[in-house]
């Protein structure tokens, strides 16, 4: 493909020591015409410094609600390539761990039917591909779920779970993240493909607290590997830390915010039923220290942007759950959940949102979990609170 | 050629076709790590074997080729094995210690960057901005790449006092961890949307327009067939634009870049975080933004210099203060970063203790 | 007996004619002060006089010979001059060293209770109750009695690891520093009030009536020229009672006593805090009310046995957490400590990190 | 006054050693017959376990629009003494001071006009008289006015403002509380008298953040005194309270909320551009450690129970005001913010309320006071916010 316009402000982009996403665009604009004007369109972007796109129209491919954001250029005569330029979320795989060969054989598909563009990964975790037109969705797909491949979430449904590499290669998981993942992306596919919520739900899975996905900052549901039991403490290890060169004084035991720890010079000890098992001390001192042995997770819901009143982080709903296959546990809280939101919640409206405008108190009735102290900071500062007519004389 | 039978509702693939040997093998019994270098390290099994993740950049936005040369490299040094990270990262996965050293040597022979493993600065998450998305008002990947080219050392080479979590959202959306990051850009407007009389009647369903506007600010315009805008309500999120069309809101001189920091999401030491607006508006100036660069590296470097070992930066400035921020960083403060949305009270100081 | 010729808007009398002239002497050049009894502390000014102070209990609610008796006791000892803390103790001010011991005995003879200072228990800010006031849900006074009779040893004697205030208010309304308290007590109701049909029509302005429910609970009901609450909403404030007294929301069986802790005001260490809900409710009892009596006993031995020297009730619950206060107290967690008012959110667990 | 009731539950209060309020009410009785009437109704208060008042109807004396709060009992057949039983709150002297003959003639007229039983003192502040007959209000506020003592405030009017005992016995003070308290109150008296505010409006007054008088969490204005300048060591007197058995780490060093502090076994260091002023060390350390030298307050706006939405503890809007009389930047600040709150302010909406509902700008504009980070604990968390046409190009 011809060099089809000249880009001196994306050029600027591409000095510096850093990987050039300009580069990459650039590469693909070598051999297809959708990726050269999409060059010539952000480089539009950048003189105007406005955005070039107009809303998506729903585009998709038989059978599913979403997998695919519609895109149109809002100047589609100057740059006909991305008069249509259509993302399609492809279902990564748990932890986002590939090889070669899998790869390879999608990346030629998508050099086929696609913009040769792709994002590895959007931050929901798909397997983005960036970029094609209508007419193309339907033979791509059918290529890719050929060679088994599935579309993302998209719209008013579930959203593609994601989760930390975990068992794959962390010492600290408590839970089998990849296989909660996939087990239960599996076990949802109807209500991911065809959307039929009141809004989008999340799942994030993370091994420990360290929560290297950042689920407790953006899912609906994150579930958070945990353990009960006391730390494992390998004393040879913390003289072999000390004799390093940490101060184990500074940089663990007065960080511990539970103050439950303490230092003698020779061995470390832990007041465990004081513990909060933040995670510090043993990422600090992962040869030193390990987590207790009865593994579970802690499932805490409702995280998500500032739209409309303000960022929310997720908040602790079950403190601790066992996590074995078939996690049924796990499913049958979630079907719960979506039962309630369903019934209750507004178009648009978070299932985070939706407990704070129906109030703690009815969730936890309906899905079936009783008030306990780890669901709070704090209780409630005010005198202003409702008593249920089997409570009063 | 007739197009393969498709299928549907299969789910992605098993990720354990993806697991090199040595991690089947050793699966989720892990003991503990070492960090080699600032893009190496090595974990090591209950069993006594081991695996090496060598960490690369990668600009999230890549060609199909960048990835083919992934793969080359990985068919090389780990038998086709590889990962991205939940930043966007590469690692390549070895088993043969052997093989860890020519890897690296043939990263950087191709221009490949190393790094983002320990207390450093590592690769940001970020969204589409004008690459893709309709909403945004500043671009993301643009952002991401003249930052980490600034804090490039960061990332291959220094340390900071812990790890610095950067990100970069094109619109108030924010799509991505900007509300939980310790350093983040999210892309702002500053005037209301200028209705547009003609289309809006045929374009947009005049109700759900009105229902968008968290702040009340639509009204029906029904001489018009169409929307009043109470600019004095508007605090220009967008969200009508997102719902209609018709009602274009960017602002080629007034949009910008807004910066928040002191976010985490770890639940070390202290807890999850939010984000706090420190710099309400930086202009809009592609393709070096040098406003932005210039603001994240007085607060980068007044953090490095400040901060405790282990400190995040929400950590640091819990520490002394919003008030002593302000003051060491030389930001100005303004009527914007005093709240006045729902939860304002909340950041009010109710105590006479405080610093000069 | 003709009126003496009344006068208008001359404010109190000048404080200055009721210092004694060893304060107007040393007036805001004071230098130390030394706690010397329970009940007794000197203050030593930078010009090296001293006045003493002997703190004695009072009821709040006190007779005319009640003042008599401590005017007696002044004019004997200490040139008539005394004053009343911000928590309704009596203060003698004594400027002679050698009258501090027999003003003590003196006192002491007459039944009276000294102590309140340093690190203990002091009198109970507090509220009018069935004394005087219609909105009471219980009453002040009396429980005031019953509390400092219980724990009379931390006011005359005994220490605690820091000050401990306490607070009584009869309802909602919360005249007085409830929301601010170590310990503190309020009267709820926690039935709906009954509208009587028959009186509200001449009796209330059915508006502001209506207005009045901060839940939006009550609206209009024509037919009767009345109003209907909606029971559902109603959290029984009686803030509509106040404006309709043909609203009554008394309830013998229902109303009740809520124990909130952990607040305080002083800025020491760490912020005001304001006080958290502990027991939801507890049953009117009087005279003695024992199960309030009971529960606090818990809350202030956990306190006793747990926390380190100069840590508040709520500096020793922040930092053990809440989870472990309901622990060590074995206050049984329910629905209604959980917030589900507007800022709820402010109060859920954002954190993984928590104790068992 | 013969007995006139049986009081078996009252009687009960008149055991245990804590002075008892029903003796009071005894003593009281014995000569008055409202005070004996009271303590039949408030027998009958504690055994149908509600309170038996009525709303006060509107009382008060000639001239005055609050200072009386008028109470009828729900059951004055039973109890005539009672039927009226209004308190007359009397404004009573910065800091609580009194002496003898002043007390003595004000209870003479007391016993006189009213039920001989009083509040020392009403939470606001008031030296409360309490119960008397509507009758008897003109004739007692000629009395006690004509002696030099006034009315306090109630209803929607400025209250009764209160403060700490301030320079008259404490080492910290950096303002003149009572000197303050007194000139507001003469400067207002018709603010106080006359209402005609949205809603009650209250000063308190404390020396320093110690905040002896509760003002922070029960003042729509709370005057705080404080310093600038370094917190004065006497190094010898660390010496005495080491050697007395103080731990300091543990008791001062440690407690620092800003660990400003240092101690070497010798000496305190601090430094003092970090420490908050917080008064904890000198709080426990008067011997050795005196607040800095440059004297003024801090000015915070808003507290108040929690009706509607919660409680509000008062919000820093003046970092630093010298204190010195005629107090008039005080009080042009206290005008200008009454003159916003009479502008927006609802019937029944405190200041703070109001602050919350227009947002801080609107009211620091109005008062002329520039942003400054010491009026928040943390800048906003969202990205929604709104700026003015001269901001923007
Ligand atoms: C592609 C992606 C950004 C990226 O470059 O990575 C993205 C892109 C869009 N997001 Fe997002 N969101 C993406 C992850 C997120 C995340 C992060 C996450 O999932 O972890 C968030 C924050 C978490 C959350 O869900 O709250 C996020 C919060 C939003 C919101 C605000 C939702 C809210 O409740 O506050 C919107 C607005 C909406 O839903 O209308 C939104 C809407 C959008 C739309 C669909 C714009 C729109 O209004 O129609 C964007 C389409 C862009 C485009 O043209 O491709 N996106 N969005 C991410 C999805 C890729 C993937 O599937 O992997
Ligand atoms: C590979 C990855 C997980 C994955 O599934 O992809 C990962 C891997 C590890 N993380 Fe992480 N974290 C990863 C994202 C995160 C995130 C999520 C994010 O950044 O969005 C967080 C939360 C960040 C936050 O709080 O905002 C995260 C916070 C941590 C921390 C906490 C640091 C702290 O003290 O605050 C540790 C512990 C440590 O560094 O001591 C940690 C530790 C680790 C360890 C040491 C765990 C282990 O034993 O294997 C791994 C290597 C550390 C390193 O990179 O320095 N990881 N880690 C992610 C790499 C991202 C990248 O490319 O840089
Ligand atoms: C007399 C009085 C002021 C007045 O104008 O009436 C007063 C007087 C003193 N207070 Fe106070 N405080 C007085 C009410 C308060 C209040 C307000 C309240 O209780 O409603 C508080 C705030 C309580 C709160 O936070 O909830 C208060 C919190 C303190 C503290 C902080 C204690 C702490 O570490 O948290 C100190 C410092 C100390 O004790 O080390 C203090 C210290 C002092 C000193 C030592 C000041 C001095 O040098 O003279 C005085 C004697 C202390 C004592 O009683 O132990 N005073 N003090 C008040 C006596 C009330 C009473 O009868 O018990
Ligand atoms: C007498 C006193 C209680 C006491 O025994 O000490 C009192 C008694 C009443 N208060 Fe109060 N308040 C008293 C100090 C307070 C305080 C404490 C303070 O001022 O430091 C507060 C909390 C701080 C505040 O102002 O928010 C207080 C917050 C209320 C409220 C709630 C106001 C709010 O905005 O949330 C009400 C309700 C109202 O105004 O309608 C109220 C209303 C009332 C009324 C007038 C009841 C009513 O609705 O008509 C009570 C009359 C009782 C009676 O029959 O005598 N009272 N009230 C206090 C005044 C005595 C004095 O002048 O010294
Ligand atoms: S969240 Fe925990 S288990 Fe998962 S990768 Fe991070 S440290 Fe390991
Ligand atoms: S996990 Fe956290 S709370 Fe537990 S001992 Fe370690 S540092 Fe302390
Ligand atoms: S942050 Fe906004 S502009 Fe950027 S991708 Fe998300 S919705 Fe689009
Ligand atoms: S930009 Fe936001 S605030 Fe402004 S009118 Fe549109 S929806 Fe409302
Ligand atoms: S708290 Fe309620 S019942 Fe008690 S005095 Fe105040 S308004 Fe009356
Ligand atoms: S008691 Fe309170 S909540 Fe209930 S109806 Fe009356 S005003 Fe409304
Ligand atoms: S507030 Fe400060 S100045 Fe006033 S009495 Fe208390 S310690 Fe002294
Ligand atoms: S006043 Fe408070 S902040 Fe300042 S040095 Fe003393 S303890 Fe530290």
């Amino acid at each position: 493909m011809p060099k089809k316009y000249d880009t001196p402000l994306l050029d600027q982009l591409e000095k510096g020591s850093y990987p050039s996403f300009v580069t990459e665009i650039k590469k693909a604009a070598a051999k297809n015409e959708q990726a050269n004007d999409l060059l010539g369109a952000l480089e539009q972007c950048y003189k105007d410094k406005k955005t070039h796109w107009k809303h998506g129209g729903i585009v998709g491919v038989r059978g599913y609600g979403g997998g695919v954001i519609g895109r149109y250029s809002d100047i589609p005569d100057q740059f006909p390539g991305v008069a249509h330029f259509h993302t399609v979320r492809i279902n990564q795989p748990s932890g986002f761990f590939y090889n070669s060969k899998a790869l390879r054989e999608l990346m030629g598909l998508w050099d086929q039917y696609g913009s040769g563009l792709t994002n590895f990964h959007g931050s929901t975790g798909d397997l983005v591909l960036l970029g094609t037109k209508t007419e193309h969705l339907e033979p791509l797909f059918a290529e890719v779920s050929s060679r088994g491949w599935d579309l993302g979430g998209s719209g008013s449904a579930m959203r593609t779970p994601s989760c930390c590499v975990g068992p794959g290669r962390c010492e600290w998981s408590n839970i089998d993240t990849l296989d909660i993942t996939y087990n239960i992306t599996q076990e949802f596919q109807d209500e991911m493909h065809r959307p039929a919520f009141p809004y989008k739900f999340k799942f994030k899975t993370s091994g420990c607290a360290v929560d290297c996905i950042a689920s407790i900052a953006r899912a609906d549901c994150s579930i958070i590997g945990t353990w009960k039991g006391d730390i494992r403490i390998d004393q040879d290890a913390v003289k072999w830390y000390a004799k390093n060169g940490m101060d184990i004084n500074a940089e663990i035991i007065n960080r511990c915010p539970t103050r439950c720890m303490s230092y003698d010079g020779k061995e470390i000890k832990i007041a465990n039923e004081d513990c909060s098992r933040c995670m510090h001390c043993i990422a600090k001192m992962t040869k030193a220290l390990r987590p207790g042995k009865e593994k579970g997770a802690t499932i805490l819901i409702g995280s998500k942007a500032p739209f409309v009143v303000g960022a929310l982080l997720s908040w602790v709903i079950v403190p601790f759950m066992k996590m074995e296959p078939p996690y049924t546990e796990l499913k049958e809280l979630t079907r719960k959940i979506w039962e309630w939101w369903d019934e209750h919640g507004k178009n648009r409206e978070r299932t985070g949102e939706l407990i704070e405008r129906k109030g703690m108190r009815n969730f936890l009735e309906f899905i079936g979990v009783n008030p306990q102290p780890a669901m709070i900071k704090e209780p409630r500062r005010d005198p202003f609170y409702f008593w249920q007519p089997d409570e009063l004389k | 050629m007739s197009a393969p039978q498709r299928k549907t509702d299969i789910g992605p693939p098993h990720f354990k076709q993806f697991l090199p040997p040595v991690i089947q093998k050793n699966y989720g019994s892990w003991k503990y790590h070492e960090v080699l270098r600032p893009g190496t390290m090595v974990h090591v099994a209950e069993s006594g074997d081991k695996v090496w993740s060598v960490r690369m950049a990668s600009p999230r936005l890549i060609s199909t080729d960048f990835v083919r040369d992934i793969c080359d490299v990985a068919d090389k040094y780990c038998d086709g094995f590889f990962r991205f990270t939940s930043r966007h990262n590469v690692e390549f996965l070895v088993s043969d210690e052997s093989k860890v050293k020519p890897l690296e040597d043939d990263l950087k022979k191709r221009g490949m960057v190393m790094g983002g493993i320990g207390s450093r600065v590592s690769n940001i998450v970020h969204t589409q901005g004008w690459v893709h998305c309709h909403s945004a008002a500043t671009d993301a990947s643009g952002l991401v790449k003249i930052i980490m080219d600034e804090f490039i050392d960061y990332f291959t080479t220094k340390e900071l006092p812990n790890k610095v979590r950067f990100a970069v959202a094109c619109c108030t959306n924010m799509c991505g961890a900007v509300h939980c990051s310790d350093i983040a850009l999210v892309g702002v407007h500053r005037k209301p949307p200028i209705p547009d009389h003609a289309r809006i009647p045929n374009t947009c369903e005049v109700p759900s327009t009105i229902a968008s506007c968290p702040t009340g600010a639509i009204s029906p315009d029904p001489a018009k067939k169409s929307v009043k805008i109470n600019n004095d309500k508007c605090m220009y999120c967008g969200n009508c634009y997102s719902v209609c069309p018709a009602l274009p809101i960017s602002d080629p001189v007034n949009d910008g870049v807004a910066i928040v920091v002191g976010g985490k999401v770890t639940n070390l030491r202290t807890a999850p975080k939010f984000s706090k607006l420190v710099y309400p508006w930086l202009p809009n100036n592609p393709p070096k933004w040098p406003e932005v660069t210039n603001a994240i590296k007085g607060i980068l470097e007044a953090y490095a210099k400040g901060a405790q070992k282990h400190e995040r930066v929400g950590e640091w400035i819990d520490r002394i203060g919003w008030e002593k921020f302000f003051k060491v960083t030389k930001i100005p403060f303004t009527f914007q970063h005093i709240d006045d949305f729902t939860f304002a009270r909340e950041t009010f100081r109710t105590t006479a203790a405080f610093k000069w």
